[in-house]
């Protein structure tokens, strides 16, 4: 198990009201993202908990590019990973940007 | 452009608890108790080296059904299948206990327990199983409260071990092809028997045991159903009037219904041999026909019942 | 004199060696080795009927249990080395060279022999030009061939899974060569004949009806939410921006989810009966449902698939059939088909390098082609246009206005790591290694990086049609490829511009939502879903049965 | 300790206790200054199957028609539920579930419940017996379990001696009587040198109370930490809108 955190500033903040979502499932090659609106407009943060060891370095990779790709400001985001692959996180920090511009 | 299916169309089995809850209820309506956004997450599982989930794997809350206010519950199957937890099981606990003490002022009109387990969770196994205890006694004060509790099973993880037994604590229960209802796991009984007693790879075989066909036959579900939410949706408003009460008549009933089942088949070994000493048509093909050409069979006798 | 006659005459000895061990043209089973070794010479071109799908299996356990003092040295012409028995010939001694195609489940047992010397092979083809060199410096002497009926004069009937057979027959049977046939039956009258009597010399009726692989049955469970995203944006940025109607499939889960989309996905999008109404493809049963929501004009198949049969006769409108009502396939007539009147060809691969060049060889496993490099080539020879080859000839044509030459669209789909987090981009494929290490000619290639046309990875659509020099299409080939090392070294300022210019497209370039990638938007979540929407008519395969 | 030992600590005044099918036991004792209670049980080590339940449920459900007060207690000594095919396609799962609402009837009914767990019980067959009483009692020899250390080990890819290490930190998974007690599980633990019988007539004289108090009782022998609070908050944010 492996916990760290990943802070980025972005240029907007990200679209809708909503106040917090949720997708996703902590589930073997798969992940869940809490996502709330809590910050300044151009921050954002990702707390990963992941279940697999040794890929901070792609973590961040994977995140930096999100933040850039979608420009979620003043998203903080909360991930408990069961070993999802890139892909599987990258769509689901997209969806869960997604679900914070509908309605609760 | 939206692509995105109305929640009550989608697929019960491969919806996640929050979609299933959302479909379940009149839209926009579930207010969630101790949200994922309260962290109230299992201290157990960092030593077990497993990562956790913001809600512990199941959603507790309120919402309308129908237009009436209900309480409801739903277990996430694909997070540690579903197991019951010390957190995961008193947020049922804390959920039925309310609708319980709720009676007293009119609500809730029913509890819907969103069913999706494969029982006691290994890693917190103790406060698992004490959970499940304690959430069977808690059905019971709902129910004597005057509170239908109903299970709706129909996900990956089925409902096993404590999970089965709660199911079946329930005023009524509504199932889907997918629905194993269990105690026993078809892999423990192979672990501890041999394969010669149950081959769990036999995925016909276990749902011909331990599926919802046989249990809906059998009188062990009250109701079948297609796997949308919908139907589920359907399913629960129209049962809710008709829950058994809680007293000693109905398990009396129980108790001959259960005891009638064990005296006119308590010798077969596999679902086929149930269907043909019932009578029912092509016994050997009920596992194989599609859910509209299932439903149209009439249940045998007794399965149709109050008795629960 | 000249004896121009002598192949005839050869033929004749070995019949004749061969009568005795038969009642006319009737061998008992256990009279096969006996045939086998009257009928088969040392060094003789033999084709042990065998593909991905259907094997001549009894014959097989049979000439890999010959006299080897009498046969050996065999070089074995046939597409697919699937069974042990194929393997066995070679450790035996039995068979020495080896021209083929697919090898599939045998691909790190060919390559183990290989390097110990036991097989000398000739090339691995693709299906196409196997079959031709059976007519031109491949021709078998020997033909042992599988079928489900025969009759006592000899004609077969094969069942819906004909495949290779009619063009080892034909090959064999009119240069002077002997066909043996297995048969699961013999009947007065056969259904139907596949293959006249007149071409077959022997039949043989086996205890067990020949072997058939599921191969192209995929359970629409395992389907994940990435290959949906990658489904939909195939769907939406290939199939209706270009408009194919005509094309092939892969057997792979992200072209499965394609198929499984496109009655829910691809109906809101208002593709229906603008794209994937012709077929050159097996019979999927994951193409269910949109055949059912009225998709499908019409498929032609390589080969049967288990479980589809009675769905398949029911539905003639769709798929060929015989007068007797079952499929009639044919790989060579579908390949064919596939080469020359599919628009596109989109399937996965396990591997795929800066060049756009892919590969199934995988570390020690040598799994052949298949039919895959027919299907994902441009072939130069097509001279009629339909609107999506014109339009991608004129997105590769750089400008130029006069003679544009219509390009097939050639789609390699797939994520951009594997099982266990293997990249599946790379610098230099597995199979550059192995070519070095077992000193072939030419590295296999499954489809080479100047066919593709498009790249789609969870990442996005890569069009290298539109791509400029080698530089460019590299950058775009790295703009998809993820988090894979291949992936981030990628030059960032080079792959924006890319994406400027619609060379990468991803989700939201294409305006996919992906809060519906999820896996509610399959027609069928299950083999059982499939079932329902066939009306009972698909009958899986027990393994492949979960309720 | 035997059966017969335990019916003798526990009912010195007499008892007619019966031997019936599948293991079980039904009957009377006369309990020390209380009158008469109803004895039912499974013992010998038996797995709780269809057959085993629906006789103990029937036991339970006469005690209840008969009408009165008189206590239940429910011997002890299973193993876990039966693990066998017909047992489960027949439903096992209904009949513990009826054994259990039987026992949890008889207290609405103002029977009180006593489980006196002497021998093995793990898993389901735990949950319908040992725990479906309103107090669980654990006498030497008693053996709980939900799950094996072996089981979890198998599971969880954890090594056995880390687990057995990890479980004299946490009563939270292992088996045995005091994680059990520590959690709440287990009302009492009675020692052989003690008359069970005055031990029994004192349970049965407690005030019963009126909710389940098991979580409560985890938190103060901080055995079970979070349970309590966790229903409360739950129960509280449930109770903190009007109805309709």
């Amino acid at each position: 198990m492996e916990q760290f955190q990943v802070r980025g500033t972005v240029e907007r903040r990200a679209v809708g009201h909503r106040h917090q979502a949720i997708t996703g499932v902590n589930a073997s090659g798969n992940l869940e993202v809490l996502v709330e609106r809590a910050l300044p407009e151009h921050e954002c943060l990702v707390d990963v908990s992941t279940a697999v060891t040794g890929f901070r370095g792609i973590w961040e990779a994977v995140i930096q590019e999100f933040f850039a790709r979608s420009s979620p400001g003043g998203l903080r985001f909360s991930i408990n990973d069961g070993g999802a692959r890139p892909d599987t996180v990258t769509l689901r920090l997209m969806q869960s940007v997604r679900l914070m511009e509908t309605e609760a | 452009m939206s692509n995105l299916l109305q929640p009550q169309e989608a697929d019960w089995y491969e919806a996640s608890a929050r979609e299933r809850v959302a479909g379940l209820l009149d839209p926009k309506s579930f207010a969630e108790f101790l949200g994922p956004e309260q962290h109230a997450m299992s201290p157990h599982l960092a030593q077990f080296d497993l990562t956790g989930a913001f809600d512990d794997g199941i959603v507790v809350g309120r919402g309308r059904l129908d237009g009436q206010e209900v309480f409801v519950a739903a277990q996430e199957g694909r997070f540690l299948g579903g197991a019951f937890g010390e957190v995961h099981g008193a947020k049922l606990v804390g959920l039925l206990r309310a609708a319980r003490d709720g009676a007293k002022r009119g609500g809730p009109l029913a509890v819907l327990l969103l069913l999706d387990t494969g029982g006691v969770r290994l890693q917190e196994a103790n406060a698992g199983e004490l959970a499940i205890s304690e959430i069977i006694r808690a059905i019971v004060e709902v129910r004597s409260a005057g509170i239908p509790v109903l299970a709706l099973v129909g996900g990956r993880a089925g409902a096993f071990g404590g999970g089965g037994i709660i199911t079946a604590c329930c005023s009524r229960i509504v199932v889907s092809e997918h629905a194993r209802v269990s105690v026993s796991g078809p892999e423990v009984i192979e672990t501890n028997k041999g394969v010669e007693e149950f081959d769990s790879k036999d995925r016909a075989l276990v749902w011909r045991v331990c599926g919802a066909r046989t249990r809906y036959l059998t009188g062990g579900a009250d109701r079948y159903v297609k796997g949308r939410i919908q139907d589920f949706r359907e399913a629960a408003i129209a049962l809710i009037p008709y829950a058994p009460p809680f007293e000693l008549a109905t398990l009396k009933a129980e108790q001959r219904r259960l005891a009638e089942r064990l005296q006119r088949f308590g010798d077969c070994h596999d679902a086929p041999e149930i269907w043909r000493k019932a009578g029912l048509p092509q016994p050997e093909r009920i596992a194989e026909i599609t859910d509209d050409t299932f439903l149209a069979i009439q249940r045998p006798k007794g399965a149709d019942h109050d008795a629960r | 004199m000249m004896d121009w006659q002598k192949q005839r005459s050869e033929r004749d000895a070995r019949l004749d060696a061969g009568s005795r061990h038969a009642s006319g043209k009737m061998v008992a089973p256990e009279s096969a080795k006996a045939l086998f070794e009257a009928v088969i010479r040392p060094g003789d071109r033999v084709c042990l009927e065998g593909d991905n799908q259907k094997q001549a299996d009894f014959l097989a356990e049979v000439l890999a249990g010959v006299d080897r003092s009498r046969v050996h040295d065999l070089h074995i012409v046939q597409s697919g080395i699937v069974l042990q028995a194929h393997l066995d010939l070679f450790e035996r001694g039995i068979a020495r060279k080896l021209d083929f195609s697919y090898s599939g489940p045998q691909g790190a047992a060919i390559a183990r022999a290989l390097a110990a010397g036991k097989i000398e092979l000739g090339a691995i083809h693709t299906y196409i030009e196997l079959f031709a060199r059976y007519f031109m410096d491949l021709t078998p002497h020997v033909a042992l061939i599988a079928a489900v009926q025969a009759d006592r004069d000899g004609n077969l009937y094969t069942g819906p899974n004909t495949e290779d057979t009619p063009t080892i027959v034909e090959a064999t049977a009119f240069k002077s060569g002997i066909v043996v046939a297995q048969v699961n039956e013999v009947v007065d009258q056969v259904s139907r004949v596949d293959i006249p009597g007149d071409r077959v010399d022997f039949i043989i009726k086996s205890d067990q009806p020949f072997y058939v692989e599921p191969l192209f049955t995929r359970d629409p469970a395992s389907i994940t939410e990435n290959q949906i995203l990658m489904a939909m944006m195939a769907i939406k940025g290939i199939y209706g921006e270009y408009g194919v109607r005509r094309l092939n499939h892969g057997i792979g889960f992200p072209t499965a989810a394609i198929e499984l989309l496109l009655p829910t996905y691809g109906e809101q999008l208002g593709l229906k009966g603008k794209v994937a109404t012709h077929w050159a493809l097996n019979p999927h049963p994951t193409l269910i449902p949109a055949i059912e929501s009225g998709w499908v004009e019409q498929i032609h198949s390589f080969g049967g698939e288990v479980g589809m049969e009675d769905y398949i006769s029911a539905r003639s409108d769709v798929y060929f059939t015989g007068h007797d009502g079952t499929l009639r396939s044919n790989r060579l007539i579908c390949q064919t088909a596939g080469l020359y009147a599919c628009d596109m060809f989109i399937g996965s691969t396990l591997q795929i390098d800066l060049a756009g060049n892919s590969s199934t060889v995988t570390e020690g496993r040598i799994a052949g082609f298949g039919g895959a490099p027919n299907m994902g080539s441009d072939v130069h020879g097509r001279r009629h246009p339909t609107a999506a080859w014109l339009k991608a000839g004129r997105e590769a044509s750089d400008g130029q206005t006069t003679l544009i030459r219509g390009r097939k669209l050639v789609v390699q789909i797939l994520e951009t790591f594997g099982e266990k987090m293997k990249p599946n981009f790379v610098e230099t494929l597995d199979s550059v290694a192995m070519a070095e290490e077992l000193k072939f000619d030419l590295a296999p290639v499954m489809i080479y990086g100047d066919d593709v046309s498009h790249i789609v990875t969870e990442e996005g659509i890569a069009n290298l049609l539109l791509c400029r020099g080698p530089a460019e299409r590299e950058q775009a080939i790295r703009g998809v490829a993820g988090f894979t090392d291949v992936g981030r070294a990628r030059d960032r300022k080079a792959v924006e511009a890319l994406q400027q210019r619609g060379v990468i497209r991803r989700s939201e370039d294409l305006g996919i939502d992906p809060l519906a990638a999820t896996r509610q938007l399959l027609a069928a979540h299950s083999i059982e879903d499939l079932v329902t929407w066939s009306g009972g008519l698909y009958q899986p395969p027990s393994k492949f049965r979960n309720w | 300790m035997t059966l017969d030992e335990v019916l003798a600590s526990l009912f010195p005044s007499g008892h007619a206790v019966e031997r019936g099918p599948s293991g079980t036991l039904h009957g009377t004792a006369k309990v020390e200054g209380q009158g008469e209670a109803a004895i039912v049980g499974i013992v010998g080590g038996t797995p709780l199957g269809v057959d085993g339940a629906i006789l103990l449920a029937g036991h339970v459900l006469s005690v209840v028609e008969a009408g009165g007060r008189a206590p239940i207690v429910v011997l002890v000594d299973t193993s876990s539920q039966n693990m066998a095919r017909r047992d489960e396609l027949l439903g096992l799962n209904e009949y513990l579930a009826h054994l259990a609402k039987s026992l949890a009837l008889a207290a609405v009914h103002g029977h009180r419940t006593v489980s006196v767990l002497f021998g093995h019980a793990a898993a389901g067959a735990f949950i319908a017996t040992a725990l479906s009483s309103q107090s669980l009692v654990a006498l030497p020899g008693a053996e709980p379990s939900v799950m094996d250390l072996p089981s979890i080990s198998r599971v969880t890819k954890l090594p056995l001696e880390d687990l057995t290490e990890l479980a004299k930190s946490t009563p939270i998974f292992a088996p045995g009587v005091e994680p059990l007690f520590a959690i709440g599980a287990v009302a009492e633990t009675w020692a052989a040198d003690e008359p069970f019988a005055s031990r029994l007539a004192a349970l049965l004289r407690q005030p019963v109370a009126t909710s389940d108090l098991r979580d409560r009782i985890g938190l103060e022998r901080k055995g079970r930490l979070l349970a309590q609070q966790i229903a409360e908050r739950v129960a509280t944010e449930a109770a903190a809108h009007a109805w309709r």
